[in-house]
């Protein structure tokens, strides 16, 4: 497949694990404490478990598995929200596949569908739509979870909902923003890490440019990147090599789908259909300012919240989880008690153990019960 | 058709009633003129409660007897490559034939849903008749339930299957050794994604054949040439994945896989990139994993090789000399190493 | 998150509604193209245009010379080290299954 | 169960999901620990893709084997007097025990909704395996679907059975000959007045009991007296009507059924008075019909007797010496002969 | 048409609604009772009286003394007739299995 | 069962039995042509088929297999309109069982079940009526079918529902009155019918008086009968010995149940909720004035017919079908061409095949094709 099979030529991969094990063993020989380094984005973790990246990795050399999985940091309460919602009879809800396995307080959508919700999956948010319009005597909910990448699709689907007069189509808005948690993770005293693997397709909506505050005003390198193994490793090799110079930028390696200024379009629809939410709670981050948006006002008839009033619960994490720790890097998966026992994946206690982009299932899918051994 | 007198119960919109499980004449009629008449051409013997083998003739063609059976629900009932009448037949062959059995006959329970269009259900049952044909087993005896709209998704059917088993085979789950070679007779993941866009609730549009096919024949020409086959397997649900983890933890003994050497065509390969699936956890419905010793080895791939439903055969891995009992690895085109798990749950499409 | 996936445009299904066909390795799928279609162009122009697909939209224009400077600069990374022949056996050999043993 | 890991997938709602179908972890997981556990309690063996038997053993038992199917699809799955894993098996054996044939052993295909609790199905598995070993016959092999909710109607069970015919039995539904007593081990319609009142729909406040019951030992009891029964069937769907107008056309003999010395219940009796129906056609689980030459009435009526799933044993008719062929006539009370005619359709009841 | 069958109102079940339960062979159901209630007596007063059922009601009480004269006079026909024990007997050949031999 | 087991009883038919053959032969001996008494009820039809009484009659002494049968009389334009309101996606169609049967143009409600209208069978008009408080998104329909016997009942229902106030019921209304058809069979030229069997249940509604007619216009006895085997066999001889001694008159063999006047809450409840149609259809008789009911205008709201409006079709019998000469006695079930060939109780092709109270299925089930042959 065109520019996916040329990311993946081994020869090249060979290339540069080469280089980054000299630029490592350079590194390694004027500092003592390991370089870690964070990919923000759960593709980009996929990436490094599915294709084994971690195993080749010099000694000094970490990946610490970022808060970037939109189903990992999806809290309790909201799954919760959801499941009070798809309950209703006159209600279809839609998501995306791997957001049925997140447990909430009752369980998951999967748990609740088989207990009767209609609950189905879509592969896009026009899907969602499609069924309302097939289905007028039915109220479709979609949930609408992501980050910048996917907020204008649903944005663009509810100006195309509006546009067309279907009255029966809702949003559960759970979309959140990742400049602000990177803010807040960076804002932790002592936050372990050496440097950034950006987000590559947050970067192709908003452009680079929002990162700037990272080396601007943290000191770190960051380096937008695309999600095939040799688009990561070409990345970590720029994040090293910064660090090597003593450098702190923000470079785009993903130049051939992210502009710099990101989607004009795509980020006008979000200004039109979505405002800022006041806090905005993550699994395992509490409460964070400004990291989700809602509906704006003159959306509110699209507005699952308004329109069902779910308890908007706040449910805490299950005792024994430690996705927390885990999600900023703190602990390694396999630190957590729970992890392969009482978690795994066909029954997971937290979030990260649910899709393979969080830390904790792929560790489980792609490394066995290995680190725990 | 025209001409011939309608089948008892079948109404204007030519649709299966409850009265056609409801052991009168109208399942009488649909039994005779359905299943009967398509499963034996040649003329309807007694409707008996049970089918009736002479266990002499058995014992000509081996010393056990194998037994078997699969529950078969695939929506849509029908799908590029097949329908779910190919597949229940396939299905419980290849169940007997991967365990060296030469299948002698099959049972085939019906459950039926009322409002099935007759003209869906006999192409189906024709399906079966050639797929048995084809492999040379009969259709000796069957159940027909018929359950009210809404209470069972168009069609079920369960095959059961018996075999005769030669006395020098010895295949077992548990029988891989430290060593072995593991073999695929080809692609993966065909069934799996031919089912997901067949679907059509992803709306992709590709036309991807499922590899429905019965493996008897191939096991076979396989046995023929390496009658010490120790391991055989159909990889079905949970896909290779799930038969390679099973392997190892019976066979107690590590597995490496190689990436590079699994087959897997581009438009699966695609809807799998799409959907952020794993051709490792996808269906088959026409693939075998056979484990021979290391001497063996060549001459298994030739044989799957000669046989049309081997050519893209290939060995994909072996059995490690040492290794942690029961772990699947997969060994990467860039050289990392990753553990293959046991498939958990329904594979969801990892979207967003 | 936000798995993307690169496609071509292969026919327009919808111009009012700024709907297109794409091709991923010969699976097709209607995308919504409004955030890549440019105001007054016909939306035929982009028939052939490869883009980046995430949840049913098309979300940014493939820029073919990127890519190719991008794979320029890996294929230029390390050739001048000699290493380089040495380590390419070696990835061979740990391909091959003769050598695939597993550490527990 | 306190104390014990949850099974893989299931949530705080103790349900089943569409994971435990997946072929992974889930599904292995309620394999091994609902129906491997339940079936075998001694231990798990591995589990191939098929049982197997020594053909050997098979001989000394007999000179033919016997192979028979049903799908079972029961609503309520609970009821007094059984329930769906009761009827799966006693429903199989019953088909084997009817053609003389000593059961061996039996399949099980489970098709699951997803959303069924748990414990039900740890129930009805239970009552499966408590009912297989009343009947002396394991449960080797089996399969698990889950299909979506909507898709069934909580849980379908198919069953397949093998068991062995001695050389001296030659039971047929065509063997019937002028002259030949018909007898039937106990009341009518008990089955399909169960099903039909616990079903709730038509609001009738009684607790019939299900018959259902394996048939094997009273066969072979009676079998034992008289080792030249002719015909046997048992009289599920349909109803007694159903079995003998099916005997009197392969047989090609004329029957005649004396109404005063047919069995019925009097709740049975009640449930047909209000709803219009007939006994005659009403499905039994624990009943069969047997034909023998009246030189052996007697003794297979004691033998029937003497069996506690024979003690309101009747001889019913017989199979007359002259008279149209295929035909059953039912000759009542008051000297009156009417025709049986094969059920048709669904029994509606005639209300209005 | 009109299958009516003879129960014993076993219970009331809801005065209001002139409810009350049957007993059909020890089978029950609730039956509506207005049409064999009378005004200003309470329906348990009912209890214990025997009525012929239609579709879910009671249409009518059942007059007990009236079935009895009807059994009178039917065991009275034919009693002045001595041809009465002669046809019994016929009719009990009639009935056993020996004598069923079907015409066709 | 008690009042059953009673007029069961073999030794009491048997001299019965003695005494019809007697009393035919007293009337043989004064006329040659045999005697014909039509059973008015279908019910009677059925007693007699299942009790084989027929085989047991005297040569000269035959049955008529009157028009008493709801569904055998039910046209197939009623089948067709009740088929189109079934598949309405919000109406759950209510039925007794019997009805599911009887073909329409387009086949019969079974199998308009089969291609997926919400079809279901019930025992009585009050289950309906809880089937749609029950289900308050949907509108629950009952076929209101049947003679004067069954009209109370779904008029009672009508008041109910009105009296809770439940909005989602209503009636197709499909009744029939019998004393408006039997003076239409009487007037025919030729009418080959010497007494009548007279229906009990629906004397039990509307008393014995409205059948004075018979006697006194028509000069043809009648005696109301029970529906045991004793019953049917005493009114029998009762109707031959009126014959017998020249006599015509309504006598009551049925006094346990009938009282003379009737049931006066179930008229006052039919007369208040419907009136009568000016004309109604029947199946093999044709259109017969004031032979039927509807809804008066007060309950217009439980009125599937205003409700939904329906084609109300004419759909003539179908080619071959002769039902109608079935209905009146003209020919025996095995004179039609279709009878056992292609009209069977699977298969009808008329409604006389339908229920075990159709003449037709009645010889077919209880006597196969023995008339045929
Ligand atoms: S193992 Fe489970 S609970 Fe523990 S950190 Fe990982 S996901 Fe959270
Ligand atoms: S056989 Fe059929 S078509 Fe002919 S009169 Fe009877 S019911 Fe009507
Ligand atoms: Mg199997
Ligand atoms: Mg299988
Ligand atoms: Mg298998
Ligand atoms: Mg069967
Ligand atoms: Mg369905
Ligand atoms: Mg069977
Ligand atoms: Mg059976
Ligand atoms: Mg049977
Ligand atoms: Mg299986
Ligand atoms: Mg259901």
């Amino acid at each position: 497949m065109r520019f996916i099979d040329e990311f993946r030529d081994p020869a090249l991969a060979e290339k540069l694990f080469t280089e980054i094990a000299q630029t490592a063993k350079r590194i390694g020989a004027v500092r003592e404490r390991p370089v870690t380094i964070m990919e923000v984005c759960g593709g980009h973790t996929h990436t490094i478990f599915r294709y084994a990246l971690e195993s080749r990795m010099p000694d000094n050399v970490q990946f610490a598995h970022g808060p970037g999985c939109p189903v990992c940091v999806l809290p309790r309460g909201r799954v919760d929200d959801a499941i009070t919602i798809a309950r209703r009879p006159e209600v279809i809800f839609t998501t995306f596949g791997d957001a049925m396995r997140v447990p909430g307080a009752e369980g998951s959508l999967i748990q609740a569908r088989a207990a009767g919700a209609d609950v189905r999956m879509v592969y896009s948010p026009l899907d969602a739509l499609a069924l309302a319009v097939a289905n007028p005597d039915r109220e479709v909910v979609f949930f609408a979870l992501g980050f910048e990448t996917t907020t204008p699709s649903t944005a663009l689907t509810v100006l195309r909902a509006a546009r067309s007069g279907v009255r029966n189509f809702s949003l559960l808005c759970h979309h959140i923003t990742i400049i602000p948690t990177l803010r807040a993770l960076l804002e932790q005293p002592d936050f372990p890490i050496d440097g950034f693997i950006g987000p590559g397709h947050v970067s192709m909506v908003i452009g680079t440019k929002p990162f700037h505050f990272i080396p601007e005003e943290f000191g770190l390198p960051l380096v937008v990147a695309g999600f095939e193994p040799l688009d990561v490793l070409q990345s970590l090799l720029m994040v090293l090599r910064q660090i090597e110079m003593g450098r702190a930028c923000v470079e785009n390696q993903y130049s051939r789908v992210v502009p710099p200024d990101g989607n004009k379009a795509a980020m006008a629809a979000v200004a039109q259909v979505y405002e800022t939410r006041p806090q905005c709670e993550w699994r395992g981050l509490g409460t964070i300012a400004e990291s989700g948006v809602r509906l704006a006002e003159p959306w509110a008839a699209f507005d699952a919240e308004r329109r069902f009033e779910p308890a908007a619960r706040h449910t805490p994490d299950p005792e024994g989880c430690r996705c927390n720790e885990v999600l900023v890097g703190r602990i390694r998966p396999w630190d957590c008690a729970a992890f392969g026992t009482t978690c795994r994946p066909d029954a997971p206690l937290g979030a990260l153990m649910v899709s393979s982009e969080g830390a904790c299932a792929a560790y489980y899918q792609y490394q066995g019960m290995k680190g725990a051994a | 058709m025209s001409g011939e007198e309608p089948i008892s119960g079948i109404g204007p919109g030519g649709r299966i009633t409850l009265a056609h499980g409801g052991g009168g004449t109208a399942m009488r009629d649909l039994i005779e003129r359905v299943f009967v008449a398509t499963f034996h051409p040649e003329g309807t013997p007694p409707l008996e409660d049970q089918a009736r083998f002479d266990l002499a003739a058995f014992a000509a063609h081996g010393d056990r007897l194998a037994f078997t059976t699969d529950g078969f629900v695939v929506e849509p009932l029908e799908f590029p490559g097949g329908d779910i009448g190919k597949l229940a037949v396939c299905g419980t062959v290849n169940d007997l034939a991967v365990g060296g059995a030469r299948p002698v006959a099959l049972s085939a329970g019906f459950i039926i849903e009322e409002g099935l269009e007759l003209e869906r259900l006999r192409r189906i049952v024709t399906s079966m008749a050639m797929e048995a044909a084809r492999a040379q087993v009969p259709i000796v005896t069957g159940d027909t339930k018929v359950v009210p709209r809404g209470a069972c998704d168009g069609l079920f059917i369960t095959t059961t299957g018996i075999g005769v088993i030669r006395p020098d085979y010895q295949i077992s789950i548990a029988g891989a050794r430290p060593g072995d070679v593991i073999l695929i007779n080809g692609s993966l993941g065909d069934h799996g994604a031919a089912i997901l866009c067949a679907r059509g609730d992803l709306a992709l549009d590709v036309t991807i054949k499922s590899d429905c096919a019965p493996l008897h024949d191939l096991a076979a020409a396989l046995l023929q040439a390496v009658p010490q086959v120790r391991a055989m397997r159909d990889a079905t649900r949970g896909g290779l994945a799930g038969v390679l983890t099973e392997l190892a933890e019976a066979s107690r003994v590590a597995i490496g896989v190689d990436e590079a050497a699994l087959p897997v065509r581009s438009e699966v390969a695609g809807v799998c990139e799409i959907l952020g699936l794993d051709p490792l956890y996808l269906a088959n419905e026409g693939k075998l994993v056979a484990v021979v010793a290391p001497e063996h080895a060549e001459a298994a791939l030739e044989a799957m090789r000669a046989h049309p439903l081997g050519v893209d055969a290939a060995i994909i891995g072996k059995v490690a000399a040492e290794g942690r009992p029961g772990t699947v690895t997969l060994i990467n085109r860039f050289g990392g190493r990753r553990a293959v798990t046991m498939p958990s749950g329904e594979q969801l499409p990892r979207i967003c | 998150m936000c798995l993307g996936i690169p496609g071509r445009i292969s026919a327009i299904l919808d111009e009012a509604n700024s709907l297109v066909e794409v091709d991923v390795a010969g699976v097709k799928r209607s995308v919504d193209a409004v955030c890549v279609a440019e105001v007054d162009v016909p939306l035929s122009d982009l028939i052939g245009t490869w883009v980046l697909i995430h949840v049913g939209f098309a979300m940014s224009r493939i820029d073919e010379a990127e890519a190719l400077e991008t794979l320029r600069i890996l294929a230029e990374i390390g050739e001048l080290d000699g290493e380089l022949a040495a380590m390419r056996d070696s990835q061979e050999a740990r391909n091959s299954h003769e050598a695939m043993e597993i550490q527990g």
